[in-house]
């Protein structure tokens, strides 16, 4: 059998094209969902830091900024000594620097850090990409249910997300 | 990979003992020798046979050859990969400054069990000099490529520290041009007989030699570390007092009493 | 002492000129044309000095470095799992290819391996970095050529591979999904079937390409015969990869290599083409795209079920050592050249990155070319900017 | 018009001139509309500009508008006055090709008796305006893509011309009034009703055609002039503004000549059966518009899909292959004329 010309096939792939649906998304008045484990933004749980400083040193970018003091905290148990704490004063993150790997929510070994999917915080001043505490704490409503995993995975015990 | 294989990585080549290093040997004596590599066994011999006395280290560990030889015999060796091994593909070429960095201390990387002291000279002048050894600070290596015995090695060549200085193999692989040239750029080694040593990545006025180890990296030193401690002491508790791993083990400890 | 011929000569003066940024100078003998650093053609920050005599250039010497991050010293100041997160960005199309040679380095040095399932994902993952690579390639040589419509074919379609690769590890572009010893975390319930779907599309859209560029009579015209690249200058200017292997060099570093990594669990094929040109270089690409559909599902319908990560300290220090440890990456050959001093991050790593290699054979191959095919080349022997310039 | 309203000369010439510059920019908006911003679009899997108005019906007021807010720059080597004209020159060109295209029976600007060379002559003129604005923008890319432009168009005039030969001959008339007249009175294999568009018997002319008018609007396969991937924008990519704006306004505004050219020629023009006499005033330039928009759309949907030839190759295609078959199918026309 005789082979059209490339040149009639390739025509006729741009009309067949034309006459299917578009596949895009008109953007701000629909938007797609981004996957559950997308990197968007990081949220911050600020009760859960002790101002371990693990996720500050871990960053590559040095874009995180931590402060604390210590306080002392009413004992556990009654009668119990009164502990120690490290109370957070400053937790910046500098989204002008990060390069979003997630090591730092990866060290955290008191689950004060999420990833959320959220993506809409561009600014007009590059400044107001530091997100402070209170901002990175707001974040934590849009932080998803960490998904199931595929079949055949390992199912650990007390895992982390 | 074999587990010995690799493990046997570690020790340093045993025809330069001048190279190894203390840790290395320790390692050496406690494993086993590791298999004879059939494909690369061959390679290496034909090399000592026609290099002799140029060749003055070597080791084959992990699945890949490595040949260390006299800088004057740089281009002899390539020849000698080139001709007699059929080595047709060439891959890299670059160098190593083995110069001890003890500017990179723990605070630009973090490192919680850090010894802050500066590494302790070694026999060679303070270089602890990696696989196949080397005498001097600094080292150009290539990598050569057969696409018919589908086999690799590494040729290492040890250059003076005042006038890193080595011919050039452009003539024998014509992709060694930029690759020379950004040796050159980035080291400071010239390559005699190389068509025109310019920057290739850099700015043409640039001066310094930035893969070496004493050239700073500016964006680390203009900034403090964040990661240092900076949480406030309480009244009354010595300054400082708190560091990383005991702010850590304090964290753990609250945690545990919580679950 | 080394033969420094009259075209070498030629090229450097041409360079040393360029440096001092003559631009316009239009001459009896000839006419110096930039195309680039900001060109369309480049895509990204890539300059060529090309010598015209008419429409045929002369000599063409290819200025990088305007992209020039320096990341082998950068690594230098980093830990191990604070590298991949900086490779990744060294290809930035296929960038899951590029954080694997680097933690299987790392693995090599450490002497550990990851459990089969994460080096089965790892490969798939790696495959579908090659889909999101090389499909974009299939179409943008069609833009380089004049037709508009592929690349929006290649975004359409690729956009479901990227998906997948985010749905995955949560990036899309910088993954930084693998660990050393394993990988960040277990894929997503449902991913397995998506995948398959994603598959199919990416071969219907290699069907469309074939019949919109590759049996078009006006797209052979241009890239037959073009740009050809004789296997045995192709190996000595390091060219990889599939550009070689357009060549006729039957060499592909999944196959021929003894890696961890699950290829040699697969049932495909490397395909080489025997011409050496544009068209060869564009077959071959098409074809290495479906073949690696192919290993997608072949991997995924065999995923061993286990732990994704082998027992490695907290804090990792890699032992001392040097290890070489490469990979058939979209773009070629990629290699990572680690040496540890026992530290928590490597002393130096050399990164041997495939375009860098690719396009320092342009100042031999466009010599006698017209300007469109100095184009065409380019586009076909294709080049990321990242990583030309690391 | 004139006619049955008995204007003064001084009249009729004011509404003939504003009807061409409303028709010309107007065309030029529907074409780019259409098949620019939304036929391509939907060829690509995507919806193209639909902010702007419904589906984006404004997008392009917005972007000329845009484009009249930006700076007048002239680079600073060029030649000031050549710069400032070429676009002129260029546009000039597309407005001269309607001046004797027909809508309708009476419905024409000027109905002249060599109606066919006319309209090919001034096509060529913009020409002069590519090399113009490519050599004094003082640019390498400019230069060499007015040059290879100067190349193109010369050579793939004869092909056109030559294309349309066979019409000319078949219709014994260079008007194009007269043209579309012989094609309503034709008589195709005995079927009086129907007329005799000539795209049936000068297939081969009908193709020959729209290649020539496809590397006339260097259009994709041909637009090795413009080459975005290569010379930026060949001629023009040291413009801006409502300079660029004057450009963008001839290139589819030649094509919407063109397309009307071609349609006239090969489609009947504003010729459809059944319909005579003022009503055909009526209808002519709808159905005209109609014929337009489908020989339009072949001239883009061909510019959407193929890659484009090198320069060598256009040259070869237009002097090995396209002008000897034109003058074969002079050959033929010519004696199947004689001998029928």
């Amino acid at each position: 059998m005789a082979e059209l010309p490339g040149l009639i096939k390739g025509l006729g792939v741009t009309l067949r094209t034309m006459l299917r649906p578009a596949v895009t998304v008109q953007y701000p008045h629909e938007k797609e969902t981004p996957p559950t484990r997308s990197r968007g933004v990081i949220a911050l749980k600020e009760e859960n830091c002790t101002v371990c400083m693990l996720c500050a040193r871990s960053c590559p970018d040095w874009c995180i900024y931590i402060e604390g003091h210590k306080d002392k905290a009413p004992p556990r148990r009654e009668g119990g000594k009164p502990r120690t704490i490290q109370l957070l004063d400053r937790f910046d993150i500098d989204y002008g620097l990060c390069m979003y790997c997630g090591i730092c929510v990866e060290v955290c070994p008191f689950d004060a850090l999420f990833w959320s999917p959220e993506y809409e915080y561009s600014e007009v001043s590059i400044a107001e990409l530091l997100h402070d505490k209170e901002r990175l704490g707001d974040w934590m409503k849009t932080v998803p249910e960490p998904l199931a995993l595929e079949a055949g995975a390992e199912v650990k015990k007390g895992a982390k997300n | 990979m074999a587990a010995d294989a690799a493990a046997g990585e570690e020790a340093a080549a045993g025809g330069t003992p001048e190279a190894e290093s203390p840790a290395a040997q320790a390692t050496a004596t406690t494993e086993a020798p590791a298999p004879v590599d059939e494909r690369r066994q061959p390679w290496l011999e034909a090399l000592q046979a026609e290099l002799g006395e140029a060749l003055v280290g070597h080791e084959i560990a992990g699945g890949d050859v490595w040949v260390r030889v006299d800088s004057r015999a740089w281009r002899r060796a390539v020849v000698a990969c080139r001709d007699r091994l059929g080595c047709d593909y060439f891959c890299f070429l670059s160098g190593l400054d083995w110069k001890a960095d003890v500017d990179l201390a723990a605070e630009k990387v973090w490192d919680p069990e850090a010894q802050p002291s500066a590494p302790a000279a070694g026999a060679n002048g303070g270089y602890r000099t990696g696989v196949a050894g080397g005498d001097t600070r600094f080292q150009v290596f290539a990598r050569l490529f057969s696409t018919s015995a589908k086999v690799g090695i590494t040729l290492k060549a040890d250059l003076d520290e005042e006038d890193p200085r080595v011919e050039s193999i452009v003539s024998l692989y014509r992709g060694a041009e930029w690759h020379e040239r950004e040796a050159w750029e980035m080291l400071g080694f010239t390559f005699d007989g190389h068509p025109g040593l310019r920057h290739i990545y850099l700015p043409g006025e640039f001066e310094g030699h930035p893969l070496r180890k004493d050239f700073p990296l500016l964006s680390r030193d203009v900034k403090p570390w964040p990661g240092l401690v900076d949480v406030e002491a309480m009244p009354g508790e010595p300054e400082g007092g708190g560091d990383a791993e005991g702010a850590d083990a304090e964290g753990a400890g609250a945690e545990g009493g919580e679950g | 002492m080394a033969v420094v011929t009259e075209f070498q000569k030629a090229a450097y003066v041409a360079g040393q000129a360029a440096d001092a940024r003559v631009n316009v100078e239009i001459e009896a003998e000839g006419m110096t044309l930039n195309i680039g650093p900001q060109h369309p053609a480049t895509h990204g920050t890539l300059r060529i000095v090309v010598r015209l005599d008419g429409e045929q250039v002369v000599w063409a010497e290819p200025v990088c470095g305007y992209m020039h991050r320096g990341y082998e010293k950068l690594t230098e100041v980093r830990t191990y799992p604070q590298v991949t997160t900086l490779v990744n960005r060294i290809d930035w199309l296929g960038s899951f290819a590029n954080e694997v040679p680097f933690i299987l380095a790392a693995e090599k040095l450490m002497d550990v391996e990851a459990p089969p399932r994460a080096q089965w994902i790892r490969t798939a993952l790696f495959e579908l970095g090659r889909l999101a690579n090389i499909t974009l390639f299939l179409g943008d040589m069609g833009v380089q050529l004049g037709a508009l419509t592929p690349v929006f074919y290649a975004f359409r379609d690729r956009e479901h591979v990227l998906n997948l690769i985010e749905a995955a590890t949560g990036g899309r572009f910088h993954p930084n999904y693998d660990r050393i010893g394993g990988l960040k975390e277990d894929l997503p319930k449902g991913w397995v079937t998506e995948v398959k779907s994603a598959m199919s599309r990416i071969r219907t859209f290699c069907d469309e390409m074939e019949d919109l560029l590759v049996g078009n009579e006006i797209f052979e015209t241009r890239t037959r015969g073009i740009g050809l690249v004789p296997a045995a200058v192709g190996l000595e200017y390091g060219l990889s990869g599939a550009n070689i292997r357009a060549s006729g060099v039957d060499w592909d570093i999944r196959r021929d290599e003894d890696s961890p990594l699950a290829w040699k669990h697969c049932d495909w094929k490397v395909w080489t083409h025997p011409d050496g040109d544009c068209f060869a270089r564009y077959w071959v690409r098409l074809q290495e795209v479906r073949e690696a559909t192919k290993i997608v599902e072949q991997l995924l319908d065999g995923l061993p079920s286990g732990p994704i990560q082998a027992k490695v300290p907290r804090i990792i220090k890699v032992p001392a050592g040097e290890a070489w440890v490469h990979t058939d990456n979209p773009l070629g050959e990629m290699g990572y050249y680690v040496v540890s001093k026992g530290g928590l991050g490597p002393f130096r790593t050399k990164i041997r990155t495939p375009s860098f290699s690719n396009i320092s054979i342009l100042p031999w191959l466009l010599r006698g070319v017209y300007v469109p095919d100095v184009i065409t080349i380019l586009a076909s022997l294709y080049f990321i900017l990242g990583d030309i310039d690391r | 018009m004139t006619a049955a309203l008995h204007l003064a000369y001084w009249q009729t010439t004011t509404i003939k001139v504003l009807v061409v510059m409303g028709v010309i920019p107007l065309g030029a908006l529907v074409l780019a509309y259409v098949f620019l911003l939304k036929m391509m679009s939907h060829m690509q899997s995507r919806l193209g500009p639909m902010e702007a108005g419904p589906h984006g019906v404004l997008q392009l007021l917005a972007d000329a508008g845009k484009f009249l807010q930006k700076e007048d720059v002239f680079p600073e080597r060029a030649d000031r006055a050549v710069f400032a004209l070429a676009p002129v020159v260029v546009l000039m060109s597309a407005f001269l090709l309607y001046v004797v295209i027909p809508a309708g029976p009476r419905l024409t600007v000027s109905n002249l008796d060599t109606g066919v060379f006319f309209a090919l002559a001034v096509s060529s003129l913009s020409v002069l305006g590519v090399l113009m604005a490519g050599w004094s923008s003082a640019n390498k890319y400019s230069l060499i893509g007015a040059l290879r432009a100067a190349g193109q168009l010369i050579a793939y005039e004869l092909p056109l011309v030559l294309g349309v030969v066979g019409v000319v001959i078949q219709a014994g008339t260079m008007s194009l009034q007269g043209i579309v007249q012989a094609q309503a009175h034709g008589a195709l294999l005995g079927f009086k009703t129907l007329g005799e568009p000539y795209i049936l018997p000068q297939a081969l002319g009908f193709v020959l055609f729209i290649v020539g008018a496809q590397a006339e609007l260097t259009q994709t396969p041909f637009d090795m002039p413009l080459a975005e991937t290569e010379l930026v924008a060949g001629y023009m990519v040291e413009y801006t503004g409502f300079r660029f704006l004057f450009f963008f306004m001839a290139e589819f505004g030649t094509a919407f000549a063109f397309a009307a050219i071609g349609a006239t020629l090969f489609l009947g023009g504003w010729y459809v059966p059944g319909v005579h006499g003022t009503a055909a005033d009526v209808l002519g330039p709808f159905v005209l518009g109609a014929k337009i928009m489908l020989v339009s759309f072949f001239i883009f949907w061909f510019r959407f899909t193929y890659p484009r030839f090198r320069e060598d190759q256009l040259q070869a295609v237009a002097w090995k292959y396209l002008i000897p078959l034109a003058l074969v199918n002079i050959l033929v026309t010519g004696l199947l004329k004689v001998v029928v």
